[in-house]
């Protein structure tokens, strides 16, 4: 296990290397650099922007650079340094940006995938055991739903409508008085609040492929012979539900756990910048928009960094969760 | 004299024995299936939105173009069989619309002109379009003697008819989820089975390739691909390029569950057996392995076709895709989703409403499909 | 062993009118169609019948494992030798909770079960050990070490060298044999009354069908248990039963002691089924012959012989008109046909 | 000296602490006005609208700052104000305010810099209220000879920077010699400051002396008349915090150290370092301000918290220092639609939108407690298009300079259409042209080739020579090229106006592209000449104030496009501008050069002139004013301005005297 798992991360490196090629091609894919947006937005607020203005500024940056040459800069400074660059648009290097909204990210993604696990798997064994009941029929409609609906679209009309009822369209994570103030019960109920409709919204879409999923592999793993077999043991029907099928239907579920990893900091973006939530996605959104490219390819290289980590540790899990690949490690 | 036909048999066989009949898998895929009410019904549904959307420049009563500053944001219209003398109609009517300004707010006041009234008519001569891509035609299913006009979903900011536009984006909307569904289970089949049944280095490369592809970034993808796109490129094959796109990205998943399974499964007896009996690796992949998960492929697939619907969307919110007068749902959604739409002008979400029928059909029929192709099922 | 002495006569399971019903949606599917048969303490009752005739649901019915779509009704009285039924009356297994305590006290401890297909029976998921001990835990001791020390034995016992690595493999490390074999372990770990083997060696090859079978009997009489022996190889019951019932469509055609049935077959269906079974010295010219058609499912089933399509010797008018009786030939043969009746002129 | 200033705020803490004891009220701020000059404003007693609280005198300055007199903490009114005769009185709009209170507002981030920037910005001479000239502002007075070489500037004695430094005329020295003819924050130097000799059109530089502490001199070679206009819109701050730039210029401190400090501040390189700080200053708090408001977190916070300056130099005309509000809070958003809703739940009490909202605003006011106020803008339009006059493409660049063209462009869009369907029904069906009021207006501009007639443009279009036609009945050009006309835009908002464009050019068989790019793409674009139509509004209050809109000076608008470049690279690129254009920038020279403002309105005049002639820039619906939705607590919003970036937009209104009813 040990050795496969050495031989998945060296495996891995080129992978990596390989993708911040790739990323830092796409960046410059588009036309236009950070200069040229920088210079576009200030000439919308009314100042006068020159092309020689523009040419100094590249100068500065380093954007006058051939692009292999910005890219080997870049590479060699997080390979020596640490250093991931400097973002232009905060004024700020690129992992102090980071960190400022990784806190708050980290809550956020956390608190829905956990909403999410712990309402799916529950509700996906009751409609699996449950089969065509009205319960059943209930909770895949509700979750459905969810899925159904364009996230922003929903988490409009839930502000809205938050709006409507209760004078509150509840944007970004906190109430004014609450944003920089220190932490206390107040502002913890305060975001708790405002957790609701990206929860909701979020959450009921991701709840809905995870109930799919658990209602499938359990509908699966009830009609197998092993079941009976419990059963004709002795074992009570909730200890062979949870002994048996449940564990079995887990595995994929687990098993792709490494994959939503990703997912954590950039599932939610379209729906953190319709609901104004301080989190990473938007940040990272508007740093493509804008051509912030250190920024924009750190985050890149992170995410796909944690892609391919995701990957490894779902490939483990698989095999440690499945006995039979386990033991195949086992037997070589 | 009653007899227990053989043809009712066939349904409850697979309730006795699991060893009982096995030669006729489809067969009891389709029994079963049809034993499943809500596939069934979705199915319906399903069969008749695609007739929509094929025929929908007909059934439309309006053309994509067809602006209107005097009918700009209008509610939904009433089909009405009782005039406002209380006379009634056979052939339902609509009033004509009156509009104003409110002095105060500028918003656009619409009142119904009892004066006017226009029966719905059937078969009308409107707009020209070509039936079907090909024949040139201006006959209208439905439709209202002109100066009269027909909103029966209401207009949108720029005076459309927003049925017509809902029948049209459909177009887009529905047919092209297919071919990205298609692209991906094919490659997510092929390639991931490689991998997993013969392994190696070939299961190696494929791993990294699909890791690669995994981690390739969407968002800027489609950025960059919307700044590279010449202007004037036919909407519709810009659609199919970023669902080539997606469905380039979308195989890998079901690849990695393919090539899971494959390694779980490839040394099973059976198998193994066939191996050993010099049956070839094709044949055994087909005859021996797919069948072994091909319930989750078929749930994975259908639940990819909303999938790629709602990507659409969220692309369209993005400011990438299609883009008006061309007409998707994503389109039609992106324009509702202004909070002034929302909350002036609510009747533009009804789009919405078809979005989540289509999604949710398509949920259904793949959840009846998954039952009915379950091996183990009672 | 001292209630047999006691109550000689009383046999450890009655079966009464045993049916069970599934709804379909182009009707009602009598699967078991009153079932009558007993079990005595330590012999081995066959039942034989073909794919379909519902002799794998009686079997399961017995213990309650039948999914719940399938509604029992009927007396499955059983009988324990062994405390703390043994002094009350017979215990209607049918009538408790099949999801009760009391049911389930019972099953896998005084009634166990081992299934056709050992590769699926047990769960991939757990060590073979863990499924052992799981009856074990739950039925003798909740000793995990003592628990495991018990499986151990019964591997040793059921033939499975070097107990302590197979003990902690997963149940795809072992092969066919070997997991019924373990599965017969399980089966026997808590010392039952009553095995019920529902195909044992179907899915094995004919050595090890052969290997298994032997052990069987070895435990059966080491344990002094009865075993009800689902089959549809008259091979088998040859070899195994004290006694034998032959099911058709839900119902047992004709039953008697193992030499009676091949000795004296009387139901035309028996004989087909006999007639079709290759024999060790036989006559290799005689081509082995098989029974015309296929079982017809009992789904609307019109009162009347569920053989009749089937049947050479069919008495049109009698047979397809009403639902046969069973006839009793002599104190342990019964037949349910209308040429061994005396209501065949009824009509 | 700075021993005597410690012993002295000793002395006031004493007493202050004296005077707190013998007064029941602690938080009294009466004795800092004590000690104060026994003028000031002694009629402050009937303040009645003021804290409410029983100290009348308390009015003075704001509770928050009074707590800090009153525990030492802060040198009393007296001494944070100038000296009284030069305390800048502001008047306000509608009755005395009321202290405390937040201005909640919406921004999208520090790119929205001027956002906050303008409203609380103090320039050293602002416009006066209808912009038709400038008033002192920083400075208190000043005097200019008679042919507008040499202006003496004043400045207010006693005045102090946001942390209690003085400012004299050494910040205004400093600021000229080490940052501004250093460029040391990325801005050349301002043409404000270059004067023209009529005759050779020769271009010089400025000097600026210092005179005294409180007044320097600024001298131009040649005539320079609008000098404090040009300044008042170049370069609003003529001034910088010496004590601070002294610490962080590298030409002062060292190249290493000022890298050093970049890099304390989180800076990578000094040039950026240098330029938020010299420039965009005041979002950083460490940074001493004239401002209102002075910042006091990071602005990349998800709240941008500024908060009042207890050294600012107004009062109101009852001398309460300003400003009433004790903070700007400005909370990060991500979409506009977010400010409106937070406007309709009341979280934003003061925020500005585009016309579009209207009905959305109106609707919900009562509900949302707010009232919409609307600023004109001086926009030519609100809808339009410009062609670019030296578009690459031979063909194109003809038609688009034949003036037929633009003509018959102009008559087959119907404009009742467009406002009613683009502004809602808000802006006039008319021509883009200058509005009636403003500097250039000409009577009947508006109405030029208005009027819905595509059979006359079509005529014209087949006059031209457009008569060919391809499949699609699409026109081409004699030579069988095709015709099509490509929109650039970088806004989703615009969408339905394109569309409706496309529609009308594509019924007059002109084939139409949009083409959505984003804004840099759109700039870069510009810059190589790739746009061939866009729909830039043009907003100009005074051609002389600001002409890059009319006069083709850089590559800026649209519609002169490479004759911008032409200019500014002083012939080197670009392309040699011609007739009626080349006519501009004669008038542009000569105003630059002109001795008396008529002068410069006449030839500012001329220039318009030359624009209705040849209606580069063709408008098919009139300007729609900015909206301000203010929460009905915020009281001395006026509500008859205009809306310009010339006049700072919002801070026309002068934001300090702005104040929150209890």
């Amino acid at each position: 296990m040990l050795q496969y798992t050495l031989k998945r991360i060296l495996l891995a490196i080129p992978v990596v290397f390989f993708i911040s090629v790739i990323v830092f091609y796409i960046i410059q894919l588009p036309p236009g650099d950070y200069v040229s947006n920088y210079a576009a937005e200030a000439s919308v607020a009314g100042e006068v922007f020159t092309q020689a203005d523009m040419d100094a500024m590249r100068a500065d940056l380093g954007l006058d650079r051939p692009v292999y040459e910005q890219y080997f800069i870049w590479i060699k400074d997080i390979v020596f340094y640490g250093d991931f660059g400097f973002s232009f648009n905060y004024n700020k290097p690129v992992l102090a940006v980071i960190e400022q909204y990784m806190g708050l990210t980290l809550t956020v993604s956390l608190v829905t995938m956990a909403f999410q696990y712990l309402v799916a798997i529950p509700i996906g064994i009751y409609c699996a055991v449950k089969q065509y009941s009205i319960g059943d029929y209930f909770f895949s409609g509700l979750s459905f739903l969810g899925m159904a609906t364009p996230h922003f679209l929903m988490a409009v009309i839930l502000m809205f409508l938050s709006y409507t009822w209760f004078g509150d369209p509840l944007l970004g994570l906190f109430s004014a008085e609450y944003v920089n103030a220190p932490w206390s019960m107040d502002k913890a109920i305060d975001l708790a609040k405002h957790m609701v409709i990206p929860v909701i919204v979020i959450g009921l879409s991701g709840t809905a492929d995870l109930i799919r999923v658990m209602r499938g592999q359990m509908l699966d793993e009830l009609n197998k012979p092993n079941v009976v077999t419990a059963r004709a043991k002795g074992l009570s029907e909730r200890k062979i539900l949870f002994k048996y099928p449940t564990r079995a239907a887990l595995n994929p579920i687990v098993s792709t756990f490494g994959w939503s990893l990703t997912s954590i900091f950039t599932g939610s973006t379209i729906t953190a910048i319709v609901l104004n939530l301080p989190i990473q996605g938007p940040v990272m959104f508007n740093a493509l928009l804008g051509q912030d490219m250190y920024l924009a390819g750190t985050w890149l290289l992170f995410m796909a960094l944690l892609t391919v980590l995701g990957t490894l540790i779902s490939d483990i899990l698989l095999a440690w969760l499945d006995p039979k690949i386990r033991t195949e490690f086992r037997g070589t | 004299m009653r007899r227990f036909g053989k043809r009712q048999a066939a349904a409850a066989e697979p309730a006795m024995d699991k060893d009982a009949n096995y030669s006729s898998q489809w067969r009891l895929i389709y029994v079963r299936f049809k034993k499943h009410k809500l596939a069934r019904i979705s199915l319906v549904v399903l069969a008749l939105l695609y007739a929509g959307a094929l025929f929908a420049q007909f059934l439309a009563p309006y053309g994509l173009e067809n602006y209107d500053s005097k009918y700009v944001n209008a509610p939904p219209m009433k089909l009405r069989f009782v005039d406002a003398e209380g006379k009634f109609h056979i052939q339902p009517f609509v009033y004509g619309l009156k509009s104003g300004r409110d002095p105060e707010t500028m918003r656009k006041v619409f009142t119904s002109d009892t004066e006017k009234k226009y029966s719905l008519q059937f078969f009308v001569k409107g707009e020209k379009y070509k039936f079907l891509g090909l024949v040139p035609s201006s006959t209208h299913l439905i439709g209202v003697k002109e100066p009269g006009r027909l909103f029966l979903l209401g207009t949108d900011a720029l005076g459309r008819d927003l049925f017509s536009r809902i029948l049209l984006g459909s177009q887009v909307s529905l047919s092209i989820p297919l071919v990205g569904v298609g692209i991906s289970f094919v490659l997510g089949l092929i390639i991931g089975g490689a991998s997993g049944y013969f392994g190696g280095w070939l299961d190696a490369v494929i791993q990294r390739v699909i890791e690669i592809i995994r981690s390739f970034p969407t968002l800027p993808l489609w950025m960059a691909l919307s700044a590279a796109i010449p202007p004037r490129i036919p909407v519709v094959r810009m659609y199919f390029y970023i669902v080539i796109i997606f469905a380039f990205i979308e195989w890998t998943g079901l690849a990695r569950v393919v090539r899971g399974k494959f390694i779980s499964l490839k040394n099973e007896d059976y198998v193994v057996a066939a191996k050993i009996a010099g049956v070839s690796d094709t044949k055994i992949i087909v005859k021996h392995l797919l069948p072994g998960f091909i319930s989750y492929l078929v749930v994975a697939t259908t639940l990819a076709i909303p999938g790629m619907i709602l990507a659409e969307t969220a692309m369209s919110f993005l400011g990438l895709g299609i883009r008006s007068p061309a007409t998707s749902w994503g389109v039609l959604l992106q324009e509702a989703q202004k909070i002034d739409n929302i909350a002036l002008y609510p009747w533009k979400i009804i789009p919405l409403g078809t979005v989540i029928l289509t999604v949710l059909t398509f949920n259904f029929l793949g959840d009846g499909l998954r039952d009915a192709a379950d091996p183990y099922k009672r | 062993m001292t209630a047999e002495t006691v109550q000689p006569q009383q046999p450890l399971l009655r079966v009464q009118d045993l049916k069970i019903r599934i709804q379909m949606d182009n009707g009602v599917m009598n699967a078991v169609d009153g079932v009558d048969f007993e079990i005595r303490k330590g012999k081995t009752l066959g039942l034989v019948g073909e794919s379909g005739c519902g002799k794998s649901l009686t079997s399961r019915a017995l213990i309650g494992i039948n999914p719940k779509e399938c509604e029992t009704s009927g007396t499955i009285a059983y009988r324990s030798s062994q405390e703390p039924e043994a002094k009350g009356e017979a215990l209607d297994l049918l009538a408790l909770d099949p999801n009760g305590r009391k049911i389930r006290s019972i099953r896998g401890r005084k009634i166990a079960m081992i299934f056709q297909e050992p590769m699926t029976a047990f769960s991939p998921m757990y060590t073979i050990g863990n499924q052992i001990m799981e009856a074990i835990l739950i039925h003798r001791t909740k000793n995990k070490k003592e628990a495991k020390k018990l499986a151990l034995e019964m591997l040793g016992k059921v033939g499975i060298s070097d107990q302590e690595k197979r003990f902690d493999q997963y149940p795809h490390e072992f092969s066919g044999g070997m997991r019924q074999r373990a599965m017969i372990s399980m089966a026997l770990s808590c010392n039952p009354e009553l095995l019920i083997a529902d195909e044992p060696t179907t899915a094995l090859d004919v050595t090890i069908q052969a290997q298994v079978l032997e052990l069987m009997k070895r435990l059966q009489q080491e344990f002094g248990m009865a075993i009800l022996l689902v089959t549809h190889d008259l091979g088998i019951i040859a070899e195994m039963c004290d006694e034998v019932a032959v099911m058709y469509l839900g119902k047992i055609v004709e039953q008697a002691p193992m030499k009676e049935i091949f000795r004296n077959p009387k139901h035309p269906y028996t004989k087909g089924l006999l007639r079709s079974m290759p024999r060790l010295g036989g006559n290799k010219a005689k081509r082995l012959e098989s029974i015309e058609g296929s079982v017809p499912i009992p789904v609307n089933m019109p009162p009347m012989c569920g053989f009749y399509d089937r049947c050479k010797d069919r008495i049109e008018g009698v047979c397809n008109r009403q639902s046969v009786p069973a006839t009793q030939i002599s104190d342990t043969h019964t037949v349910r046909c209308f040429l061994y009746s005396d209501q065949k002129g009824g009509q | 000296m700075r021993r005597q200033r410690k012993l002295l705020i000793v002395l006031l803490v004493i007493i202050s602490i004296i005077a707190a004891g013998c007064t029941n009220n602690s938080n009294s701020p009466a004795p800092s006005d004590a000690p104060a000059k026994p003028s000031n404003d002694n009629k402050a007693v009937d303040v009645g609208k003021g804290g409410g609280g029983s100290d009348t005198a308390a009015a003075k300055e704001a509770p928050m700052l009074a707590k800090l007199v009153a525990d030492g903490s802060l040198p009393p009114l007296a001494e944070r104000l100038p000296v009284q005769a030069d305390v800048m009185v502001e008047p306000v709009v509608d009755q005395i305010g009321q202290y405390g209170g937040d201005w909640t507002m919406a921004w999208t981030g520090p790119g929205d810099k001027w956002s906050v920037g303008q409203p609380t910005e103090e320039a050293l001479f602002r416009f006066n209220k209808d912009g038709s000239g400038v008033e002192p502002n920083v400075a208190k007075s000043y005097e200019v000879n008679e042919n507008s070489t040499e202006f003496t500037i004043h400045l207010r004695e006693g005045m102090k920077w946001s942390d209690g430094e003085p400012f004299t005329a050494n910040d205004v020295l400093f600021y000229w010699e080490h940052m501004l003819t250093k460029e040391t924050f990325g801005k050349a130097i301002y043409d404000a400051y270059y004067s023209v000799d009529p005759v050779t059109g020769d271009k010089a530089l400025a000097t600026v002396t210092k005179v005294d502490d409180y007044t320097f001199k600024v001298v131009h070679k040649y005539p320079s008349v609008q000098f404090l206009e040009r300044v008042a819109i170049d370069n609003k701050w003529f001034f910088a915090p010496a004590h601070f730039h002294e610490k962080i210029l590298p030409e002062l401190v060292g190249e290493d150290k000022a890298l050093e400090i970049a890099k304390q501040w989180g800076f990578e390189d000094t040039t950026a370092f240098l330029k938020e700080t010299g420039y965009y200053y005041w979002l950083y708090s460490q940074i001493p301000t004239l401002r209102p408001w002075v910042a006091k977190n990071d602005p990349n916070s998800d709240q941008f918290i500024m908060e009042r300056n207890p050294y600012y130099w107004k009062t109101d005309p009852e001398g309460n220092q300003l400003p009433y509000m004790d903070r700007i809070v400005a909370t990060k958003i991500q979409d506009p639609s977010q400010r409106v809703l937070g406007t309709l739940a009341g979280d934003f009490n003061l925020s500005t939108f585009g016309a579009q909202d209207f009905t959305v605003l109106k609707e919900n006011e009562k509900k949302g407690d707010y009232r919409v106020i609307a600023w004109q803008q001086p926009a030519w339009m609100t809808s339009g298009i410009q062609l670019n006059q030296t578009i690459d493409d031979p063909n194109l660049r003809k038609l688009f300079q034949d003036i037929r063209f633009r003509e018959a462009l102009s008559l087959g869009v119907n404009r009742t259409e467009i406002t009613e369907i683009v502004t809602n029904g808000i802006a006039d069906p008319i021509q883009a042209s200058v509005q009636e009021g403003l500097v250039g207006y000409q009577e009947g501009w508006a109405d030029q080739w208005s009027a819905f007639d595509p059979e006359r443009a079509n005529a014209l279009l087949d006059e031209i020579g457009l008569t060919k036609r391809d499949k699609s009945n699409f026109r081409l050009f004699p030579d069988g090229k095709d015709v099509t006309l490509t929109i650039m835009d970088s806004s989703e908002d615009s969408a339905n106006y394109t569309e409706l464009l496309k529609k009308y050019y594509e019924d007059m068989g002109i084939k139409t592209n949009v083409k959505l790019v984003d804004q840099a793409t759109l700039q870069e674009l510009k810059y190589s000449n790739q746009v061939p139509v866009s729909i830039e509004n043009i907003s100009v209050v005074n051609v002389a104030y600001r002409p890059d809109a009319l006069v083709p000076l850089r590559v800026l608008t649209p519609w002169y496009g490479q004759y911008g470049l032409y200019v500014s690279s002083g012939g080197k690129e670009g392309i040699k501008p011609e007739g009626d254009v080349a006519k501009i920038l004669e008038y542009w020279d000569q105003i630059k050069a002109a001795g008396t403002t008529e002068e410069i309105n006449r030839l500012g005049d001329e220039i318009v002139k030359l624009h209705m002639k040849n209606q580069w820039v063709i408008g098919y619906a009139g300007p729609t004013p900015t909206l301000i939705a203010a929460s009905n607590k915020m009281g001395n919003v006026p509500e008859d301005l205009i809306w310009a970036d010339e006049f700072r937009s919002l801070g026309a209104a002068h934001p300090a005297q702005f104040y929150l009813k209890p």
